[in-house]
Order: structure tokens, then C-alpha cells, then sequence
């Protein structure tokens, strides 16, 4: 697993994300102010207990999408450097999912695109998650919800 | 009748019990090539819920399908 | 220098803040979000080009006052943990100066309360920072502007 | 009178020379103790942009010092 930098802004891994050193990454010594985001395979949604987490990755458009969000924090807020890396594959309780952070001068900037940049990834970027739970099948998140469920029905 | 190339992902693939696959189409649109998939693999969500790409950019349901596109339908995305 | 655990929620420390494992800080499974804010020391402020920087602690109050503010983030915002870490003593361009995490369930929180945390420290632990430049004298940020400067005036 | 230990931090240690003294004083408050303090070491922070801790907590200018107090001016706060 390397670190990547430089024009780097988004990546898709399916190595762990614990234990990485991103130093690299907000260098800059114009740098004041430097906002991470870590999002953890909670043990619980909504009201089901959850044992773990597969993410799936449409990686060609993931990466377009993931990055085109990075570039859009860029544009919109006065910050040094963003950066997301995701994770795919099997995720235990506690792993981290996703990584992001925003880097600028004055903190405001850096909380307002860190978090420009989590909304944005988990609102476009074709990843899904299978959620799996004690005693009842997995589903795929916001999937199970909008399916027509015809099978129920039939009798 | 056209050629394409299909990617399936997540719930789709789970229901279409494959990753990829050529198929043989008139669809002229997304919209109608999901009605078939739809038919074909008990594919159960709305189409509303979706977005489509083709060649690996997002497009709308109602674009011109050409011969040789790749076409992935997206069902709702829950990264993070 | 031990990590802080537990009940500490403010901690003053004369060590560098880097490479420090924080991980045990958001090791409940219900978490979901963290949000963390470095504050680095930046090589400008307004105009002027700054070397390094000397930060100063009036420890006892610090300390109470920190862990106060770290509490109303707790009471205020829907979180599981929040810690906060400074430093003092003599820092050079690009040390992390102040550490601050917050981690919740859902990440709107986290990203309140750290943001909350890190404004209210700025503004209310005591804490001073001497800020050293290129060619001219250090001064005490934020109390060069207030001083009456009557010395400049005696002729 | 009474005394006072006073304790001086950045600004106010720069001028004074020492970061603390035990003083004999008049002054019934913070607000005349500043005063004093303010001639002695030529002090030049308003009194408007202070705040003072006592016995280690943040209090008035005008709380009422009583002997052995433990005094702090604190000039303006610039952590992070």
C-alpha cells in the first residue's frame, strides 16, 4: 500500500486504513489548520445489530466521482489540500471505512470542505454496502428500502 | 439489434448472479434496457432510485444507446 | 508522555504531538464519525513572515478550563468522546500546536462539538503564543494590538 | 494591608521580569491591584482586554481580595 500524494485526491483501497502516515499530505507550512473525517464500521443501524460490513466499488466511476468531489471542495472553499481514500471489501466492527481531510490557512475552510467532501462522497460515489447482522440475512443499505418486494406478495 | 456490455453491481449483481455480460438489445435507452434486465432478473427497484452510466460516466435514462456501450445501472450508493 | 485516557479530556503537554495512537480514544463500537483538527504552526500571520513560536501556559487554570469546555461539548452535542491536547513550550513551522477530536454516532455531531471545542479553547484557555519573525522583535499575539504603546509616544 | 501572591504570564512576565512575587497591597480589588501593578511595571494592556484568575478561577475585577489570594492578570488568550 503506498500513500498517495501529489494529484492524487481520491483513492479506493483494499488495504486497511489504520496507521497511515498522511503528514505528507498538509506539508504545506502556509498550513494552519488541518480537519479529518474518519467514518468506522458502526455495531449498530438503525435498530438491527450489525456484525460486519462488505463495500463494493464501481471503481472506474467511483474514482471520476470521488475525485470530481475532491476538486469541487478545491474550488469552493480557500483550502491548501483535500484528500479522501475509501475503503472496499470486508470490513470488521470499528475498521474505518473512509478517510478524509481538508487542509487550510484558517480552520473554518478546513471543516467546511471536510465535511463538503463526506456529504458529497456518500451521496454520489457508486459504493455500496451489504450490512450483515446476528440471525437475519445481510442487505444491501438503501437498497431493501426502495425494492418493490414482489416476493412477499406472492403467494 | 445492438450489443452491450453490462456490469453488475451490489444488489444487481446479487440478482442477476453474475458480475458482467454481453447482451443483445433493441433498447434505443437506458430506460427501456432496464425494462428487460427488470424482466429478465426480478430486478425489484424503482427506476427512480437510479442512476445509470454509460462508459463509465453518469448519463440520463434516456440517452441514445450505441453499439459496444458499457452500461451500469446504479442502485442507491451508501459509501462512508 | 502517556496517552490521555479516561476521564482526562484536557491535556497541556511539553512533547510532541505526532505519532501519538489515539485510537483508543473512539474505540466504542457504536462510533460511527471522527472528526479531528490539527492546528499547525503556520510560517505567516497577517503580513509577517514567523519562524517559530513560544507557546506559554498558565497551567492550572488551562487545565480546568479545557476540561470544561470539552465537557460542554459533551452536554451540548450528541457525541461519544471528545479529548483535546496543546502544547507548550518552543514550536517551529509546521509542529502541531493543538490536537482536538470528537466522535459520535452520526457525524453531524462530531463535526459540531470539535469545531465547538476548538473555538472555545482559542478563546478561553489561557494560553498565550509569542509568535518570532525574520528581522524584528517577537511579540505576544493579540496584545501587541491593545498595548497603549506609550513608549513610542516619549520623546 | 495584605499579600498577595502574584503570579505573571507572557506579556506580563516579560515586563515584570519574574513570573511571580509575593505583594504587599492596599488594593480591595483586582481593578486597584491592576492599577498598582500598572505603575510599577508600566503595564500597558487596557484593563477592557484582561481578565483575572483567582486562586486558580476565573473572577470580577471587582471581588473583594483577601489575604493570601493568589492573583493572575491574564492579557489576551492566543492558544491554537
Amino acid at each position: 500500500m503506498s500513500l498517495t500524494i501529489g494529484n492524487t485526491k481520491f483513492e479506493i483501497t483494499d488495504q486497511s486504513l489504520e496507521n497511515r502516515n498522511y503528514r505528507e499530505l498538509f506539508a504545506d507550512p502556509r498550513v494552519g489548520g488541518v480537519v479529518t473525517f474518519e467514518g468506522r464500521v458502526r455495531n449498530h443501524n438503525e435498530d438491527k445489530d450489525v456484525t460486519s460490513l462488505e463495500y463494493e466499488v464501481y471503481p472506474e466511476l467511483a474514482l471520476t466521482e470521488g475525485k470530481k468531489i475532491v476538486e469541487e471542495a478545491l474550488a469552493k472553499f480557500d483550502i491548501n489540500n483535500a484528500y479522501c481514500v475509501h475503503r472496499e471489501g470486508h470490513l470488521q466492527i470499528g475498521d474505518m471505512a473512509v478517510w478524509v481531510m481538508a487542509s487550510s490557512e484558517h480552520r473554518e475552510n478546513a471543516f467546511l470542505a471536510c465535511q463538503y467532501i463526506i456529504d458529497e462522497v456518500k451521496a454520489r460515489v457508486p459504493i455500496w454496502k451489504k450490512e450483515h447482522y446476528v440471525g437475519q440475512e445481510p442487505i444491501w443499505v438503501r437498497c431493501d428500502k426502495c425494492a418493490s418486494h414482489r416476493h412477499h406478495g406472492e403467494h | 439489434m445492438k450489443t452491450i456490455n453490462m456490469s453488475y453491481f451490489a444488489f444487481f449483481r446479487d440478482l442477476a448472479k453474475k458480475s458482467s455480460e454481453v447482451v443483445s438489445t433493441q433498447a434505443g435507452t437506458p430506460k427501456e434496457l432496464y425494462q428487460e434486465l427488470k424482466l429478465k432478473y426480478d430486478f425489484n427497484l424503482c427506476p427512480s432510485k437510479l442512476k445509470v452510466a454509460i462508459n463509465d460516466e453518469f448519463k440520463t435514462f434516456d440517452t441514445v444507446l450505441t453499439d459496444g456501450d458499457k452500461v451500469v445501472f446504479i442502485p442507491p450508493v451508501a459509501g462512508g
